[in-house]
């Protein structure tokens, strides 16, 4: 765990027990993991350059059998950089665990997850192309929902401004693209 | 088929265009179609057409703002996508909701997955190439559904009508009278439905076998909802983590073995007679109360904090995952679109087909595009 | 034909029929237009057109109006003479196998000793048209649409004919108003009902009406070899497709419910006997509209294989039959116990097709496997 | 064959059935009192005025920005010689039909119940040729309940009933 996360997470540390995170804890033995209790499932947080051998020995071990990708998102915090979020589940164990990477804002690589569920495939396309994480090793890195030529902007981080208004309204009514009549 | 003599006689395969603007895609999506003759041997999806960035705009809203954009997230199932963001927030500022409000929720919701499933079947039928039929008759009930949504809401799609902690106002006081009306309508509706399309030897012809997908290979799309349970995954939100009142009354997870495009259909049908059973127990359950906690903040605020909600709409797990840094409006809000991970399964299940299995096949994951571009 | 109408050169009466029954023919597809438009919103729980006229009797008119004051568009890839001589292909054979199409007696353009097989010549040229359209209009759904076409009524050609086959050797002639004659006491419907249905079948399949609509399929190749029409040319597939309709249930209603004789006789006054055929034509034409509204379209694979390993082989039978009971003198009640066994037999083989689940093809799973690795 | 005979039957069985369309621009379906088209600014029969005061409530509320409120002085207040009690009153004010999206937010956040959803079909048959035409003014917005056109139902909010539900 580095120093960047510990200061991420200023919710009330509570109890681990009674949750997965025993399980999680020896299915992930020999990656520096650190868990907190979110608000349903128990988040884990694994550092980036092993988030694919952590989630193939989630999705490998037979108690845990994290088969299922629910989400695969990012959180931009701004400096202390881009939080890769996986929400996994367990369709035979009936469990969820959330596994957060911290990839620091000069270095946004991160190995792809779609050789562990092939559901991550659009979904890393999804954001890569609003964060900019680049996936290492993705099968078909072009973007999803945005113009194929969009590589140099990224609508979802926080520094990524919101469209002006158009004003069609009161004295100064008029399109944007047209003079006030 | 490309066979060894491929080089005798050389054929060059076809680039069929489907979409934006196709009747059978459903709204914005495109495809490319490689085609062998009738054989399509790759498909290429384009997304995005509708790309809204909800997402961005419900960063910079407070959160009762942001419910009206979660309709518009899932036009077919706005109940469904509220509920989801409500509970989220809930979850968050930690709101206590009233039972009377959570068993209104609920009749919503399973109405709403009516009114849903009812769609489904009309595009479906459409899509097999049912003249017109089966799209009137889902419209005829699905009517019906939404002029009471009209009655408790004011809005025929964009409900805004949950709110965290409860709901916007009480429903009417007829509302039981009236939502037992319309449940008999829709039964009404759902046996037009197997008797036009269940057992037609052309629609089964159609539809059995084709867009095959295995439950492993199910779950490892990610798919979820009624193409999930349709190759015999009995993956349902409501069931594995109930919320609302999903675990006080009886009602069966539908599932189906074949995975194949007419288990998708009669999936989907064992689930309106469910959701019909559903609506029932709760009109018996209804009890006068509160619709909203007693100390409601005039602004809501949540503290710090992230939480992944997730719930079962029409098409699957429609998810919320909120991050709140504190203040009135989320830091972060992702939507787990079902439809994204049915949709990328689409080439896996059409490939090798023919050219109108690809399209009932599409038309089986039952894609609505405003939710996969969000 | 011994005597022309009005007593006039034969030639010139014939052309006189001719034009009379271009003009009946371009108002009747007009009007089942809007019978269909209108018994179609029936189906449906609607309405159907009403806004144009007393119960929107006019829209077929507006919607002339409207094709007509279209721009003719032509793709710029377009070949231009197949695009622009397509329309024309379709048009001009259904026009042709009016002709033959006994109203009542005595009164079709001409009595053709060989009329059924004129018949089944002139219609099938304008799968040439639908060919020539798709082919020609450079774009790819057209093309898919245009060669399902072919595929298709090559394909279905043969049920069809043979199931005509089967009438004509019970009536002993090829001549449709001999055939009509002949059934004036009990109607060939009777003797060979599985003919009849496959007849049926084939003529849905020959009108490209669901559920064979596969070259024109909206869902899929959205309108095949006509998707880049518009105005008049448009308009000519349209009216064209209603004609045909109209045609082919005035051949069914003659071939095999009695035409204008049966049940009254052929003393029957001229109005009375045009009234009867329309009856009959009308009573057809519901039911295929009602077969539209309640059957979903086929694939091209099944398509094909319900011709050929199913309609075909029962024709067959059907003929040999036939043959049969005439040959040896049987009973006749023997066809329609034959015949009544044969629909059994098409439901059953109809059936069974389906009865299974069908694993996903081989082929399909080898290309998934393909695509994946 | 017979699984398409069930489905002709079917397809019969509506046939018989009366339409459920409506013949919808001549006859117009019954709205429900809560129905909600674009909000409407209501009107004070008692003293004459709208009860709105420009206070920038719903402005700052509301989601899509679609509103520009101005306020000034009430002409009409006691202060002035006038009978109305309201200081300020509102002097413009614009909404944007094109871009609402009837969330009805600015009728919750209104504390002098001053706007409220149209709820009769006016509200719904607005298409008009161009995107301006939308922008609906004062005059445009207090039109309908000066004269007495619409019955506004303003929602109790979060709380029950007092009814029984039946």
């Amino acid at each position: 765990m580095t120093s960047e996360e510990s200061t991420e997470a200023t919710a009330p540390v509570a109890s681990l027990d009674g949750t997965i995170w025993a399980e999680v804890d020896r299915a992930l033995s020999g990656i520096t993991a650190t868990a907190e209790r979110g608000v349903l499932d128990v988040i884990v947080h694994v550092p980036p350059a092993e988030i694919v051998r952590a989630l193939k020995a989630l999705k490998a071990d037979a108690t845990l059998n994290f088969d299922y990708l629910r989400s695969l998102t990012a959180v931009d915090n701004e400096d202390e950089g881009i939080d890769v979020v996986y929400h996994l589940y367990s369709t035979t164990a009936k469990h969820n665990l959330t596994v957060k990477a911290t990839l620091p804002t000069d270095n946004l690589h991160i190995d792809t997850a779609t050789t562990v569920w092939r559901a991550a495939n659009w979904l890393e396309r999804e954001t890569a192309e609003m964060f900019g994480v680049r996936f290492d090793g993705h099968p078909d890195p072009r973007t999803l929902l945005m113009p194929e030529d969009m590589d140099d902007t990224f609508p979802l981080r926080k520094d990524h401004p919101l469209a002006e208004i158009e004003v069609l309204q009161g004295e100064g009514m008029g399109y944007a693209d047209e003079e006030a009549p | 088929m490309v066979t060894e003599s491929a080089h005798e006689f050389e054929t060059q395969d076809l680039l069929l265009n489907v979409g934006p603007q196709h009747p059978s895609t459903h709204g914005v999506f495109r495809m490319v179609m490689q085609v062998d003759g009738e054989v399509v041997r790759d498909i290429i999806p384009y997304i995005g057409y509708l790309h809204r960035g909800a997402e961005k705009l419900c960063e910079t809203m407070d959160y009762r703002q942001g419910i009206g954009f979660m309709d518009r997230t899932e036009y077919l199932a706005a109940f469904n996508a509220e509920l989801s963001y409500v509970m989220a927030v809930e979850k968050l500022a930690e709101l206590e909701v009233p039972d009377r409000a959570q068993w209104i929720r609920m009749i919503l919701v399973e109405l709403n997955r009516l009114a849903s499933h009812l769609m489904f079947m009309g595009a479906f039928g459409i899509d097999v190439g049912v003249f017109g039929t089966p799209f009137i008759y889902a419209w005829r009930e699905r009517e019906a559904i939404i002029d009471l949504f009209e009655e408790i809401s004011g809005d025929r799609m964009m409900y805004a009508y949950f709110r965290p902690g409860g709901l916007a106002w009480d429903v009417p006081t007829n509302f039981v009278a009236r939502t037992r009306e319309v449940l008999t309508a829709v039964n009404q509706g759902i046996a037009d439905f197997d008797g036009l399309l269940t057992k037609n030897e052309i629609f089964v012809a159609r539809t059995q076998g084709i867009g095959y997908v295995s439950a492993a290979d199910a779950i490892d799309f990610g798919m979820s909802g009624p193409s999930i349970r349709a190759s015999g995954v009995p993956l349902d939100v409501r069931r594995e983590e109930p919320y609302l009142k999903y675990d006080e009354i009886k009602w069966d997870v539908i599932t189906e073995q074949d995975g194949d495009v007419y288990a998708r259909y009669l999936c989907r049908l064992g689930e309106m007679r469910e959701s019909v059973k559903i609506v029932q127990q709760c009109l018996e359950r209804l009890q006068p109360g509160a619709i909203m906690p007693e100390k409601m903040p005039r602004m809501l605020r949540t503290p710090p904090g992230e939480v992944y909600i997730r719930t079962e709409a029409p098409r699957g797990e429609f998810g919320v995952y909120l991050v709140s840094k504190g203040g009135n409006r989320p830091y972060r809000l992702k939507v787990r679109s079902a439809c994204l991970s049915n949709l990328q399964a689409l080439k896996h299940m059409s490939v090798g087909q023919y050219v109108a299995d690809a399209i009932i096949v599409l038309g089986s994951i039952d894609i609505v595009l405003s939710e996969v571009d969000r | 034909m011994p005597e022309g109408l009005f007593g006039l050169n034969p030639w010139l009466d014939g052309l006189i029929r001719l034009l009379l029954i271009v003009g009946l023919m371009t108002v009747v597809a007009m009007g089942l237009i809007y019978i269909e438009r209108k018994v179609l919103g029936r189906f449906h729980a609607r309405v159907g057109p009403q806004r144009t006229g007393p119960f929107g009797l006019l829209q077929s008119v507006a919607d002339a109006l409207k094709l007509i004051g279209k721009e003719d568009l032509r793709p710029r890839n377009a070949d231009p003479w197949t695009f622009e001589f397509g329309p024309y292909l379709v048009f001009i054979p259904i026009f042709m196998g009016f002709v033959v199409q006994p109203f009542m007696a005595d009164f079709n353009v001409r009595v053709l000793d060989l009329g059924i097989l004129y018949f089944v010549a002139v219609s099938s040229v304008s799968i040439v048209g639908w060919v020539m359209a798709g082919w020609g209009s450079d774009n790819r759904y057209a093309m898919i649409g245009g060669m399902r076409a072919a595929a298709q009524a090559i394909s279905y050609e043969l049920p069809f004919v043979l199931s005509l086959l089967a009438v004509s050797m019970l009536s002993g002639t090829l001549n449709i108003n001999e055939i009509v004659l002949a059934q004036w006491q009990v109607p060939n419907i009777v003797w060979q009902p599985l003919a009849f249905v496959i007849f049926f079948i084939a003529a849905l399949a020959e009108l490209n009406r669901p559920p064979f609509d596969i070259p024109v399929g909206e869902s899929e190749v959205v309108g095949g070899p006509f998707v880049e029409y518009s105005g008049i040319r448009w308009s000519m597939f349209f009216l064209g497709e209603y004609a045909s309709l109209f045609i082919m249930s005035i051949l069914i209603s003659a071939v095999f419910l009695g035409g204008y004789v049966w049940p009254f006789g052929q003393e029957l006054g001229i109005g009375f006997q045009l009234l009867l055929t329309v009856i009959k034509a009308s009573l057809l034409i519901f039911l295929i509209i009602w077969v539209r509204a309640s059957v979903p379209r086929l694939r091209i694979d099944q398509l094909m294989g319900y011709a050929w390993k199913i309609l075909v082989p029962l024709a067959l039978v059907q003929i040999l039959v036939n043959g049969f009971v005439l040959v040896y003198d049987l009973p006749m009640p023997i066809l329609t116990v034959v015949g009544l066994g044969g629909i059994a037999l098409l439901s059953w083989l109809t059936e069974r097709a389906i009865r299974k689940p069908r694993a996903a093809r081989a082929s399909a799973i080898a290309l998934q496997s393909e695509a994946a690795s | 064959m017979r699984g398409i005979a069930k489905s002709m039957m079917t397809t019969l069985s509506v046939f018989l059935r009366p339409p459920v369309t409506r013949d919808y621009p001549n006859v117009h379906k019954a709205l429900p009192e809560r129905d909600r088209a674009f909000p409407l600014l209501l009107w004070d029969q008692e003293i004459d005025e709208p009860f709105c005061t420009g206070c920038h409530a719903c402005e700052r509320a509301c989601p899509v920005e679609c509103m520009t409120v101005l306020m000034k002085d009430n002409p009409n207040h006691k202060s002035v010689g006038g009978n109305s009690s309201r200081r300020k009153i509102i002097d413009k004010f614009w909404i944007d039909y094109a871009r609402c999206m009837r969330c009805n937010i600015c009728v919750e956040v209104c504390n002098f119940d001053a706007i409220a959803m149209n709820n009769t079909w006016s509200g719904h048959e607005t298409s008009v040729h161009d995107r301006k035409d939308l922008v609906m003014d004062l005059q445009q917005l207090t039109t309908q309940s000066h004269s007495g056109q619409i019955k506004e139902w303003v929602p109790v909010l979060g709380k029950a009933n007092e009814e029984p539900t039946s």
